[in-house]
């Protein structure tokens, strides 16, 4: 079933009783060509974009809980490309690209809203690793201008400008960069996947990899054992746990991200906002809570749910940077689970088992990465070379030193 | 309408305030709904969606529709529950989220076209053209939803944190949280009692109840003052505790100011973080709203909160009040409006077998399923026995019976479990550690089962912590349980809405059903079920309910309900309290911060210190004249400037040389007393950490320093490889950054000075380059180091902190003499640009000994901490982005740090980059731009031209690669 | 979240950092780069379950602990300085 | 010759008072941080109680009194407060003269842990936290030590450089604490 405004009121007209399911609820079949474990944002984009653009259908997507249950549905929602080294930026400019057609490629409106992306810089040297970064998206080929102190005032006034702790020297802007609506880009995936013939199988938790002959061969689940030509780990969040299935250990530790919304307001946080000199950054959804977020809770965690410490900094740096949110409330925090890498950069590689693919580390970023992750795993699963947007986010890049480490912060997993 | 006698409002303290504009009367002990109900206002908002009007629902926090903007100005809050703000003297309010007046809103013309606004409608369309999402599609949708408006301006208010410590926290102070406070404090544990509203008693203070023979509220009174006796109950009233988080942590937020006209000082509200050994949960329970055909409009509430503002407020929201109830509770509503006067019309039973309780009409087995009245309740319609029959009534009271609020047992991820007894959901056992729920907030709905409940769990908690058991009786009170019998959707014509605040009606549930959303949460998603400012409190239930129904499932196999903290929300202002402004991070002061503010230097923070950019002389008019002035003086008379920022640490022990040579990649135990040796660390993955000088002041006596940035680190660092790596070694470290105020004295009149100020005078012999010791300076015992951040024959001076600021004026005024004086940041890094000094604007954190050309700084004699890691082939070799230093070809305007390195002839892409640039400057000394930068097997491309190119700033130049020391390369002014 | 300081007893976490897995303290004796080092640090098991792991009372008593956690639920089992365990393993 | 004039922490700023309440800055005489090298903490203790009549402090506590206090300030660590400790004691100890690194300050009044109960996490409860008993923790953002010293006084060491900002933020306390009885 084709959506479309026309459909809404023909729909409308006859009420509502003729919109078909988004999705089927097929049996597990004993058999497919490929088997995604994970029915999230990149399981489900990596199966249509199988299904899309490599011809593959008879595949499988198993999901232990609900479709989109996991980070794509638990983030802030914020979609970039502002990436400053080689690796993630060609990956991530790529993801843009993807968003930027989404809405029609999909025929689903996930509400992919460009509105751009202020990071504020509060000091000289930080200025000039900005403009390192925003040169490297331009030299990409993506948008970033840099913006001084008066320029700032003018696109978002209404921060401290005089009595914050940190002045706000400039920022660097990134026009192309905005939100999107996480829970819809799930289901447009799912929708776009099962329509081509995909099976999203819910509720069916993958317990065992079968592996034969340094092969793999199918996965055992809680509904059954499946075969299957190739498996495409894509678990964020239990990454640890499925890739243990197949005796192997990544460079992984899993941790919290809090997020936060308020209660629904009027217009007026119109862009992304993030603050330089704590873990901060803001945006407005288009039902009007506002929603934000900080830094991980930094300690190993498997709870989806964070501590106050964590919160209090988070809301402690917006009453500085802009204090005009002190009158809006708290409406409701959660936390999702953040597979940390080694170099705060994600993996999409092929493993030391044939047929068995690895896609992890995404860290707190996976959102935005939905379309390019999906459509560069498939790539990888179909023809078993990286996609070229891809080619650096190896497995084995921590032993031999090739990292791609954004925060330069090392090789500690949660100072990412 | 105010009936005369009731209610626990204070008749004698009138209180005048405003809604949308018109002025009203109130009493204290009011809150602004009972206040606008007792003046016949029954309109109060505008709903989310269809813009439907709406009165108020509830009497409590969990209240839907009755959001208001409150204040004016800067300190306007909006979506301010009237049902919980009391009123105060000028207390001015406004209706929200409508276009026009309210009783005007022209969006309310959604509610014309509700068959194309059902749930999820925006997913299908809006799509087409592209661009129209951000320029036509959502602007449209952002300004009608959303609900009451921020100011925009920053909060005038005060707000506060703060910590609080208890054996036992009692949430909740209705029949079952008083008896635990009472049991847990006689039992001898330190109690804090949190209740929600401006007094304690909960549902006691809202029911015509008895207990032991005495009238509710009175023998609330009692309690608390047997609890007050006890000296060991912290009574914490408007405080509502949020969420419950790990190892008996609890955040609450007390409205402190919010109800008065008070100073500046005192806190609008106070965000709690408690921390309790154990804790008793009785938050009691919500009474669940029914789905009826038009069950929204102004005049339908809660039978319950039609008691609460009765018995609490002296206040009847209506002339002719009916009823629809699936239980015994609604009756005690027409009861107790008949007792004073009011006539109920009617109360609607849904039950066949349903008794009147009083002198009533009753429609047994009856079914509300229609309404009319626009803007207020006018009349209802009702099914009963087969027939349609219509009743005219200004307020309807409904009961779908109660759910437990449980909501704090959610929030470690427990998931309440359905009790078919009481037909709702109950926490699941033990869902926080140390939590205790007790009474209707686990399904116990008597008021006799409530406070034997509140006993039991003080008892389980005083266990718990080991303390003693007190006799306790157990009061006499009412046994009745509020029989009810669960009755989810009326079917008939009209929307039944479940989430009053979010719009979503029975039919978004089934077509999201329908549309195969049918786990909990994608229903709840889709239709944004539970989102709105309630959070599900009055809907979740039934809603679930209605999809089991949809889908042909049992409720238990649907699914269960969460919930996330807060329990209600809360303002940023209150949990960010105390950073706005300054108050983020501490300010770190140096000693001479208020001589450089006297000098005129703008001061500018680094990391948590302010630092003097440049200190103006008449007739500068801009920051490079002073910092190129400030580089010439220096380099040709005496510079000063405050280098008391870097991290010094004190190092002693006889392993004390062996612990430095594991955490430096360069040697230190062959450093001879006396001596300064720059170092280099790495971090175990073997990237560079920091760099600084360490000093021998003893053979097992050291002084480290680090940069600026990294002196926490790097003491964290320097803890950790002594605790986890090596607890053999017999060494002691401490911070003495504090301790010591130091200067830097830097030029060729640097000894010069210093012998102006020392007691016994230097030379060349007794403190040569990279030579330190202890001196006397003006008769206070100090320290002396010969190094240099600027390539010049320079010092740094260290005394006791507090002379710091004496000896720096003195340093100033004589350097001024010389031709000299202050410098600041600006300065300083021109010249350790010029001097090809790497600060963290190249160790950024990515670079490695490899890139700066020191990896033969990391010693082969022995193992230190990255040095494994730093020999992986991506950390070294051909392929790296070295350090090297520019300089313009022709005539160039400026270099610009952050800009990328090309081939001259390349495309500036991302496949050609070869470098960046780290650090510019302006040289005076040499009288051009000069800069930093990595390029990609740089130092075997010295004399090349490349091209800078960046794209930001608009330059686009072309820069010769040469040694990244641009003066006296040979080092002959340090050691002058 | 609070953890009992052997030191300074019950503390909220704010006085805390946490640095990852106990395997920062087996340190490869090896100079050079090794399958060991890539283990050491980076490689993990993740466990979603009890775990021992690294803290740092930096607002404290500045000692390191070495904290059995349960992950899943943030339950802390236990709590020992990690000096006296690094020397326990020599 | 000139010479030079000290200056302490928060000179200028204190003392003041509010509502009862006060905050003064001490001037504690030396400071020095004492840490015992392996094996060496009895022969250290020894040494102090030889010279000032106190032993080094188990965790958490103090010994000596006003004038000539050791508080325990860490892992293997006391600060020697009010006396200078003999040089002697170097074959036992790092000593590190921190006279000028700590800004030193005394809050006392009735309800002192209610001001003190907005910036420190630690539970301060008289019962809990008694006359001598010391801590280390956090005000506001700042490392500090707290001593307890009588029913309603406290002393609280903060880094110098951060003694306007702890100055700042307990006047704030006090101020919204003494609004709070105000209104009462």
């Amino acid at each position: 079933m084709r959506y479309s405004g026309w459909q809404v009121l023909k729909q409308g007209l006859t009420g509502n009783r003729g919109w078909k399911p988004a999705w089927r609820d097929p049996a597990p079949k004993a058999e497919y060509d490929v088997v995604i474990i994970g029915g999230g944002g990149h399981g489900l984009a990596t199966a249509y974009y199988l299904a899309k653009e490599h011809g593959l259908t008879n595949i499988a997507v198993l999901e232990k809980g609900y479709l989109g249950g996991g980070n794509v549905g638990r983030n802030t929602t914020i979609v970039r490309a502002n990436y400053g080294l080689p690796g993630n930026s060609e990956f991530y400019s790529h993801s843009l690209k993807l968003w930027e057609g989404l809405e029609q490629d999909l025929n689903y409106n996930v509400m992919h809203s460009q509105r751009g992306i202020l990071n504020l810089f509060h000091s000289d040297g930080q200025r000039d690793a900005y403009a390192r970064r925003g040169n490297a998206m331009v030299n990409q080929g993506d948008d970033a201008i840099l913006m001084d102190r008066e320029a700032c005032r003018r696109m978002v006034p209404y921060l401290d400008y005089d009595q914050t702790r940190f002045p706000v020297f400039g920022g660097l802007y990134h026009p192309r960069g905005g939100t999107a609506r996480h829970d819809a880009v799930a289901w447009g995936y799912a929708r776009g996947a099962d329509s081509r013939g995909v099976d999203l199988i819910q509720k069916c938790e993958v317990t065992g990899i079968d592996v034969e002959n340094g092969k793999v061969i199918g996965v055992q689940t809680s509904r059954g054992a499946i075969r299957a030509k190739k498996v495409a780990m894509c678990a964020a969040g239990r990454s640890g746990q499925v890739a243990a299935m197949a005796g192997m250990r990544l460079p992984i530790e899993s941790t919290v991200l809090q997020a936060f919304v308020t209660e629904g307001l009027k217009p007026v946080i119109d862009t992304v906002v993030t603050y330089g000199m704590g873990h901060f950054y803001i945006s407005q959804s288009d039902k009007g809570g506002l929603v934000f977020g900080g830094d991980i809770d930094f300690y190993a965690s498997y709870a989806a749910r964070g501590n106050l410490h964590a919160a209090e900094h988070v809301l402690e740096a917006g009453m500085t940077l802009m204090p005009m949110i002190g009158k809006a409330k708290m409406l409701r925090s959660w936390g999702g689970i953040m597979d940390m890498s080694s170099d705060g950069s994600p993996i999409i590689d092929k493993t030391h088992i044939d047929g068995l693919y690895v896609n992890a580390g995404w860290c707190y970023g996976g959102f935005k990465a939905t379309p390019a992750s999906g459509h560069c795993y498939a790539h990888l699963i179909a023809t078993d070379r990286p996609h070229e947007a891809a080619t650096r986010h190896r497995l084995d890049r921590f032993n031999t030193g090739f990292v791609m480490d954004e925060e330069a912060k090392g090789s500690q997993h949660n100072l990412h | 309408m105010r009936i005369e006698g009731k209610g626990r409002i204070d008749a004698a303290e009138q209180i005048r305030f405003s809604f949308d504009g018109q002025r009203y009367t109130g009493f204290k002990g009011d809150t602004l709904a009972s206040a606008l109900l007792a003046n016949g206002v029954r309109l109060m908002g505008r709903s989310f969606k269809y813009h439907r009007p709406r009165g108020v629902l509830t009497a409590g926090a969990e209240e839907p529709n009755a959001l208001m903007e409150v204040g004016r100005g800067a300190a306007k809050v909006p979506n301010v529950r009237a049902t919980v703000q009391e009123v105060y003297a000028g207390l001015e309010a406004h209706s929200q989220n409508r276009m026009g007046p309210l009783a005007y809103d022209l969006l309310s013309v959604n509610d014309l076209f509700p068959n194309f606004l059902s749930a999820g409608f925006y997913y299908k369309t809006f799509m087409w053209p592209r661009a129209f999402w951000e320029r036509l599609y959502e602007p449209v949708i952002r300004r009608a939803a959303g609900l009451g408006a921020l100011s925009g301006r920053h909060n005038p208010d005060h707000y506060e944190k703060a910590f609080a410590h208890c054996d036992i926290l009692v949430i909740g102070s209705g029949p079952t949280g008083l008896m635990a406070a009472l049991t847990a404090a006689l039992g001898g544990a330190d109690v804090i009692l949190a209740e929600e509203t401006n007094e304690f008693g909960g549902r006691l203070l809202s029911e015509d109840e008895e207990i032991d023979g005495q009238p509710g509220a009175d023998w609330v009174g009692g309690i608390l003052a047997a609890l007050r006796e006890t000296g060991r109950v912290r009574l914490m009233s408007r405080t509502t505790v949020t969420g419950a988080y790990d190892q008996g942590t609890y955040g609450a937020l007390e409205r402190v100011g919010l109800h008065v006209n008070g100073p500046a000082e005192l806190p609008k509200e106070c965000f709690w973080r408690i921390h309790a050994r154990q804790a008793v949960l009785a938050a009691g329970a919500l009474e669940r709203p029914l789905a009826f055909p038009m069950n929204d409009r102004p005049g339908i509430m809660m039978a319950s909160a039609v008691r609460s503002y009765l018995h609490r407020y002296g206040v009847v929201a209506g002339r002719k009040v009916t009823l629809f109830a699936t239980n015994d509770d609604a009756h005690r509503t027409a009861v107790d409006l008949m007792a004073c006067g009011i006539d109920v019309a009617g109360v609607v039973d849904s039950r066949p077998d349903a008794k009147a309780l009083g002198d009533y009409p009753l429609y047994a087995g009856g079914e509300v399923i229609g309404t009319k009245g626009r803007k207020a309740l006018s009349e209802i319609t009702i099914r009963h026995n087969g027939a349609e029959q219509k009743i005219a009534t200004d307020c309807l009271g409904m009961s779908g019976g109660w759910n437990p609020t449980l909501h704090m047992t959610c929030h470690m991820n427990g998931r309440p479990v359905w009790n078919e007894e009481i037909t709702g959901f109950v926490p699941a056992p033990d869902a926080v550690p140390g939590l205790t729920p007790a009474g209707a907030c686990q399904g116990t709905y008597s008021t006799a089962g409530c406070l034997a409940e509140g006993v039991e769990a003080a008892k389980r908690a005083l266990t718990a912590l080991g303390g003693k058991l007190p006799e306790m009786e157990i009061p006499q009170a009412s046994d009745a349980v509020g029989g009810s019998k669960p009755l989810w959707l009326v079917k008939g014509k009209g929307r039944a809405w479940l989430d009053f605040a979010n719009d979503v009606t029975s039919k978004d549930i089934k077509l999201a059903a329908q549309e195969a959303f049918t786990s909990v949460e994608h229903m709840k998603r889709y239709t944004t079920q539970g989102m709105a400012p309630d959070q599900g409190k009055n809907s979740n239930i039934g809603a679930l309910a209605i999809l089991a129904d949809a889908t042909g499932r049992a409720i238990p196999e649907t699914g269960t309900t969460t919930y996330r903290p807060p329990y209600v929300p809360v303002s940023i202002a209150a949990i960010g309290a105390g950073a706005q402004g300054q108050g983020f991070a501490p300010e770190r002061f140096t000693t001479s911060h208020d001589a450089s503010v006297d000098r005129g230097a703008p001061m500018v923070p680094a990391g948590l210190w302010y630092r003097p950019s440049y200190f103006p002389r008449p007739g500068e008019t801009t920051w490079r004249q002073a910092c190129d002035r400030e580089v010439t003086m220096t380099r040709n008379a005496v510079g000063v400037c405050d280098v008391s920022t870097l991290g010094k640490i004190d190092i002693q022990g006889p392993d004390a040389a062996a612990f430095l040579d594991f955490v430096y990649t360069n040697m230190f135990s062959t450093l001879k007393v006396g001596k300064v040796r720059y170092g280099l660390m790495l971090r175990e993955d073997g990237h560079v950490m920091d760099d600084g000088t360490t000093a021998r002041l003893g053979e097992s006596h050291y002084v480290m320093t680090t940069t600026t940035a990294a002196a926490g680190e790097v003491m964290k660092h320097l803890d950790f490889v002594q605790q986890c790596h090596r607890p053999d070694l017999n060494v002691r470290f401490i911070s003495v950054t504090e301790q010591w105020a130091q200067f830097s004295v830097v030029g060729p009149k640097s000894r010069e000075l210093l012998n102006g100020l020392l007691d016994a005078p230097i030379d060349n012999e007794s403190f040569p380059y990279m030579g330190c010791g202890d001196v006397s300076v003006m008769g206070v015992q100090g320290r002396l180091f010969r190094i240099s951040f600027s390539g010049e024959h320079a010092y740094e001076i260290a005394v006791p902190a507090r002379y710091g600021d004496a000896l720096y004026r003195q340093l100033v005024t004589q350097a001024e003499t010389l031709g000299g004086g202050a410098y600041g940041m600006e300065a300083l890094n021109v010249m350790r640009i010029e001097k090809g000094f790497i600060t963290h604007s190249e160790i950024d954190g990515r670079v490695t000994c490899f890139d700066i050309g020191m990896d033969r700084m990391v010693s082969a004699k022995k193992m230190c901490v990255g040095k494994p890691a730093a020999q992986r082939e991506g950390l070294k070799g051909k392929h790296r982005q070295q350090l090297i230093g520019l300089k313009p070809v022709g005539a160039v305007k400026e270099l610009t740090a952050g800009a990328h390195l090309f081939e001259t002839d390349a495309a500036p892409t991302r496949v050609n980059d070869l470098g960046y640039v780290t650090s510019v400057a302006f040289s005076p000394t040499l009288g051009h731009f000069i800069g930093l930068g990595f390029l990609q097997d740089g130092p075997n491309r010295v004399g090349d031209v490349v091209k800078l190119v960046d794209h930001l700033r608009g330059v686009e130049t072309r820069v010769e690669i040469c040694s990244p020391v641009f003066i006296d390369p040979e080092g002959e002014r340090l050691r002058g | 979240m609070r953890i009992k300081c052997p030191l300074c007893g019950d503390r909220d976490q704010r006085e805390f950092t946490y640095m990852g897995h106990e395997t920062y303290l087996d340190r490869p004796a090896d100079e050079g780069w090794s399958p060991a080092w890539d283990t050491y640090l980076h490689l993990r098991d993740n466990p979603a379950g009890v775990t021992r792991d690294l803290w740092y009372h930096g607002a404290g008593c500045t000692s390191w602990l070495l904290v059995e956690r349960d992950t899943t639920t943030h339950d802390i089992l236990r709590v020992d300085l990690a000096r006296d365990a690094k020397r326990g393993r020599g | 010759m000139v010479r030079l004039i000290a200056k302490s922490p928060s000179e200028g700023i204190l003392p003041f008072e509010v509502n009862g309440l006060t905050l003064v800055e001490l001037d504690v005489g030396p400071i020095t941080s004492v840490a015992p090298f392996d094996g060496q903490a009895v022969a250290a203790s020894d040494r102090l109680r030889a010279l000032a009549g106190m032993e080094l402090p188990k965790p958490n506590r103090s010994s000596g009194r006003e004038g000539a206090r050791a508080v325990w300030s860490g892992a293997g660590q006391a600060m020697v407060l009010g006396v200078a400790v003999d040089a002697a004691m170097r074959q036992h100890a790092a000593l590190t003269d921190q006279s000028d690194a700590w800004a030193v300050f005394r809050l006392e009044g009735q309800g002192v842990e209610d001001v003190l109960a907005r910036l420190t996490p630690l539970d301060l409860n008289p019962g809990v936290f008694k006359r001598g008993h010391v801590a280390r923790s956090l005000l506001g953002h700042m490392s500090a030590l707290f001593l307890r010293v009588s029913g309603e006084a406290f002393e609280i060491m903060v880094f110098r450089s951060m003694a306007r900002t702890a100055v700042h933020e307990i006047e704030v306390a006090m101020k919204a604490v003494a609004a709070r009885k105000a209104l009462a």
